[in-house]
């Protein structure tokens, strides 16, 4: 059913867009007249899917809260949580498949934990000890970008070239493949976005392009980079376009498995607007004491998203008590792993400064290699003016 | 406006925000936009309180898109304001590179003087601040290629305040680079007065003697003028007198002062973080190798950032120019 | 009414897109079930100002003529016609008040005439004379921009500007302003209109997007910039937008006055497709014969605007001879004056390479300013080695 | 691929068609993309021909937008593809400067070398055509400052064929900016053989001593190269026996060649269309002054492009280094 963007009576914004949902804040199928096809998209999905889509949320936002209080211990230098956001990642990561390929953001760690990508590795660059911290090609997993936007060009771009190599419409379902793009409403003001909607469009590129609209860019409300909902901006390029309760994983992973299969068979992109809510701050760096309130703090807490899942679970008899307990505990054992990872990374060398600045020699980087080298050995164990 | 002027102890970010201030009092068409710096006073504070006293119309928290931000900033100052952009970290400017490059740098000249750009654009720069990638790099010597771009950046409290209200004043566009390392570090600062410059060669295009000294001239800009000023006390310890040039403005560069200088000591190094290859290092090294050929006694020494993307923040300090490379660099002219 | 896009039974494309007309081909007033208001919007016409209309398309198309055999003469370096485009800028161009300020790209000789601009000043830059020729303030007409649409950044910048002036919805029409900036359909897939979108539907600039969809951006065709009409992109920003008869002076003078008073009373800003057609080259340096063909061609030539504005006045008693011979003769005049006039342009001073570069004192240019000036009057009547 | 050679003489311009299509025809992987680079071949014609020969998913017209165009090669290239761009003037780059600038320098830094971004940007540049605003530019320095990018510039048919070749088989992004003034140029063009380099220093990392003389080296690169030897000329016919030197490479600079040359010469005119302040001309001054610190005999001359911006065609040779120019600045160091 399409309902109105409240996702239920507890807030009243001026924005009462339809929004895609199948389950509601209290756990409750939502079964609308014409949601008929998504619905099929979930039919299938077993209690043991729906016990794993809760458990990557679960060890997302335990994930959020480890990296948090690491950062708070100084053994980051900086975080991003993706807390609220959890059942837009993981029910739009679940959607993908094997040879389909991600590029996220810098806030998509349900994304990266459902893909795969090592705990440890994904906080190396939180940690200022790598740029990026993983393998791209070893979970078909960009690294983060953190300039706002470009990585959606690049995003659109990979799509082509998995056109070019005849991956788009072969009706093998194992062979098909698509990219899947993330980034926030702030970023949908940037050229960059703009013109990937615009290639995308026009080469009918096997691209998803996955709006977190979390109502905030830092301190800037979503109004300030624009005045009609977001997911608007993709019909303007002639692209189909879905706004879904971001907190509603099963909607999110419906819209996404349609979106999916229409790259993967040759029907281009798409733009889905998850409305969700960023529960925490913009990073550990950031204060939204200074830019919002409370009120509406508390009015997203009530829509938590992994609450949801659980009442849904509860609501259809797939809570039990065992296994949640069994979580916790694997929780518990996963923080631990992360906390003493992280803790044993050490600093790269300092040469690395001038590792792979080229594939090839280049002369200048050469000579201030050894330049470096040579006053380091002579400076080493010296007494210094610093 | 009162010419009135009293001085307090400021952060250097404080300083700042003060001149901002004193622009937003003294001429109504200036106005300041940028992400977050409104109820925020952006992700550094600079701008803290602004908006409350001057309003949304005047603090504008823009959309998320810097090509956007200095694109109707130039339309604004066609229409008569007096924008001051602020770009959230140096990584962040290059979406309005090519605003920048190709349409605020050109906009006089284009119509032979009968339009005015006087658009600031603020960036904070520089590392040291362990900060993740695109939010320590130093990119000055890509701006100040460019005819038609001031490029300033201050080293001190009392500079902020004077330079950024200049700027404001300022009919051409100006790029102000400020050491964002620096942000938390204290000086006395007079506050009030009339607008320095005011279109007269000032503190927007004239180097200051940070210290005076007679062995060899440092030659430094924003971040690297207390590396620099540290480097001259570590010298003095050892019996070398170093003179500390703050050159405050990059475009245009105050070369006479330079060379003045180096005519004397004989021996120039200059430090900056930024990239060595074609740095502003590159232009003071040709300039003062030509002006002073009779008297420079060992080769110009530059002192930079590697030629290298900014390294991880763990690696930082070995990336960044320090004390000891300064001194390093100094022996090595003194060795000559 | 709103009627296919083809504007006629004389071609069949693709896009069946509604557009906005009021004057058929072939001369005849279309009188649609929902469009009175926009009917409205020209009752007021006169034959004389029709009659005048039709005279600022006959100048800017002498003007197109004079200027590409002054091109071929060797007179000027380049020179990108306007030719079919008349309609489109004329009728917006009268729509305009003289408060409002006009952001032009490179090819709106037509609107710069209704402007007043002088046209020999508007061929300055094509001579290789003057980046700009004008005085941006005498006709509230800023200079030609040649980097793809980066003006529309400034046009909605300098509307904020009206904005905060005040002159927006003052309720007195001789005070209320607003911008109109003009671009190609080629210059949608910039980054910088999209943010110039974003920018005035969040600020509700008075701004108005005018886009000559003139089929083609030098060699390619519209489909490599959008897979939907353009108009559409307003839409999702959330603006206005309407696509209009490119080729019909009235309904284009009619949505622009539309659009105008939305700005100027509050309403924000509006974006316009017209659909229109390059009948010419891109520029003198083009060959359209590499990538388009006669057929097409032919097609629009017989939508030509000029002929439809000379049908309509034929139609409705409002032409006659003596006053077309008159035109005619002044159009002979116009042309005189303009060759007289841009050859007797000269070159600039070679020493003006350092004027304006600042409006102030600038070291670097000072030293080399001297510099030139010295190595001039040294090698001056010298003989040299080139 | 066939190892055999064929010899014609082919215009600078039909040279890079020749390159293309020869990367085009050994690497699957290779495409071009840019706006008009199909059925129009281009606004220069260099790809005239390659859409109707490769197709139109290997020849691509894209949408008019440069960062797009950038942006979306570096998607492509992460995907195996080796993605050759055409930017239709040098003006027109800045568009895509912050995908130059933040993405494709540093994919292979960021990922610590597991990603390769092969990307070519093709950049008609340089003046003296006769064109309006933004279509003479140089601005090769804004890009060679950057580290992760090669910044290169041939200046004969034979170096624009084998440098182009050897671009799009680099695993590194190369700035390949094509002196378009010399598009028509006519030169002897060995055709075929195996790609230059591939992966050893080469043609995208050496410079070539263009012509050999004595009394004076002067470094010119694309389209001051010709100017350069037409000086030489001239000098030789008062006596002075002039070397030019070819950098063909802008970064990484081949300072040992130039070096090499002032130690025997003492003395060094460096010319470039570009404007002086902190172009690449300054870069030169700094290195041979450092190098050759006892063996210049007078300051390293830069004769290069004011800072202005480009000025109006009619002014335009006023503005570009010229024979007589380069023969004065020759002087004034034989002079000192
Ligand atoms: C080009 C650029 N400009 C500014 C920034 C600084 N910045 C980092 S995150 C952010 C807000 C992003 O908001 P949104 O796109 O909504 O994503 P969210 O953080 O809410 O997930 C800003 C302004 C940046 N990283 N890149
Ligand atoms: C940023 C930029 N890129 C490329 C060009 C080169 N160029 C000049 S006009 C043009 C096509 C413009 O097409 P369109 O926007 O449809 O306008 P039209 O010329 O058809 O009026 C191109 C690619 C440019 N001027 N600026
Ligand atoms: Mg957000
Ligand atoms: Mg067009």
């Amino acid at each position: 059913m399409k309902i109105d963007a409240t996702g239920g009576s507890d807030v009243a914004p001026a924005d009462v867009t339809p929004l895609v949902q199948l389950v509601a804040p209290d756990g409750s199928r939502v079964v609308g007249p014409d949601d008929a096809a998504l619905r099929e998209r979930v039919a299938h999905l077993t209690t043991d899917d729906l016990r794993a889509m809760y458990r990557d949320m679960v060890l997302t936002r335990r994930f959020d809260d480890e990296a948090t209080s690491l950062q708070r211990q100084g053994e980051l230098a900086l975080y991003a949580q993706s807390r609220g956001q959890e059942a837009a990642q993981v029910g739009s990561a679940r959607a993908l498949a094997g040879q389909d390929y991600v590029f996220p953001s810098y806030r998509e760690h349900g994304v990266l934990h459902v893909r795969g990508v090592d705990p440890v590795d994904r906080l190396r660059l939180y940690r200022g000890e790598d740029h990026g911290g993983w393998d791209p090609n070893e979970h078909n997993v960009h690294l983060y970008t953190l300039v706002i936007g470009s990585h959606a060009l690049h995003a659109t771009g990979y799509a082509m070239g998995i056109q070019r190599d005849g991956l788009v419409g072969t009706g093998d379902a194992a062979r098909d493949a698509a990219v899947v793009t993330y980034f926030g409403d702030g970023a949908t003001s940037q050229g960059d976005v703009n013109e990937a909607l615009v290639f995308a469009a026009v080469n009918n590129a096997p691209v998803v392009f996955f709006c977190q609209n979390n109502q905030w860019a830092i301190s800037e409300p979503t109004t300030k980079q624009s005045r009609v909902p977001i997911y608007r901006r993709g019909e303007g390029f002639g692209i189909p376009s879905v706004r879904v309760d971001g907190n509603d994983v099963l909607a999110c992973y419906a819209v996404t498995a349609e979106a999916l299969e229409r790259a993967h068979s040759g029907g281009g992109p798409t733009f889905i607007e998850a409305y969700t809510y960023r529960m925490g701050a913009h990073t550990t760096s950031d204060d939204p004491s200074r830019y919002r309130d409370l009120a509406e703090e508390e009015q997203w807490r009530r829509r938590d998203p992994v609450e949801r899942l659980e009442a849904l679970l509860r609501a259809e008899g797939g809570w039990d008590e065992a296994w949640a307990a069994e979580l916790e505990a694997e929780a518990e054992a996963y923080g631990e792993r992360l906390r003493d990872g992280v803790r044993a990374l050490g600093a790269p060398a300092a040469e690395t400064i001038f590792d792979h600045v080229y594939a090839t020699d280049h002369a200048q980087v050469a000579a201030e290699r050894a330049w470096f080298r040579e006053y380091e050995s002579a400076t080493a164990g010296e007494e210094v003016a610093r | 406006m009162s010419t009135q002027t009293t001085t307090q102890t400021l952060t250097f970010a404080r300083a700042i925000t003060e001149g901002l201030r004193a622009a937003l009092e003294s001429d109504d068409k200036a106005m300041l936009m940028g992400e977050d710096i409104g109820r925020l006073g952006g992700v550094f504070r600079v701008t803290d309180g602004l908006q409350k006293d001057f309003g949304e119309a005047r603090v504008v928290d823009t959309p998320l898109a810097e090509s956007g931000i200095v694109g109707t900033a130039i339309g604004l100052a066609l229409r008569g304001y007096r924008p001051v952009c602020e770009i959230q970290f140096d990584g962040f400017v290059f979406p309005a590179y090519d605003q920048i490059t190709t349409q605020l740098s050109k906009m006089r000249y284009r119509s032979r003087g009968r339009l005015e750009v006087p658009v600031v654009i603020r960036i904070p720069y520089g590392g040291g601040i362990g900060a993740v990638e695109h939010h320590s790099e130093s990119p000055e010597a890509l701006f100040a290629h460019t005819a038609g771009l001031r490029v300033v950046s201050p080293a001190t409290p009392q500079d902020a305040y004077d330079m950024i209200r200049a700027a404001v004043a300022s009919p051409d566009p100006v790029l102000f680079f400020e050491p964002k390392g620096r942000y938390w570090s204290k000086g006395e600062v007079t506050l009030g007065g009339p607008v320095p410059d005011a279109g007269t060669p000032g503190v927007l295009d004239t180097a200051r003697v940070a210290r005076a000294g007679e062995d060899v001239t440092l030659v430094a800009y924003g971040p690297t003028v207390a590396t620099a000023l540290k480097a001259a006390e570590a010298l003095a310890a050892e019996g070398t007198s170093a003179e500390v040039v703050d050159l405050r403005a990059i475009s245009p560069l105050d070369v006479p002062t330079v060379a003045e200088s180096v005519r004397r000591t004989g021996r120039c190094v200059v430090v900056h973080e930024a990239p060595s290859f074609l740095g502003v290092g590159a232009e003071i090294a040709a300039r003062v190798s030509d002006e002073c050929f009779y008297s420079l006694e060992a080769p110009v020494q530059r002192v930079a950032g590697f030629h290298a993307p900014y390294p991880v923040a763990k690696l930082e300090h070995e990336y960044l120019p320090s004390v000891d490379r300064v001194v390093d660099a100094v022996d090595r002219a003194l060795s000559f």
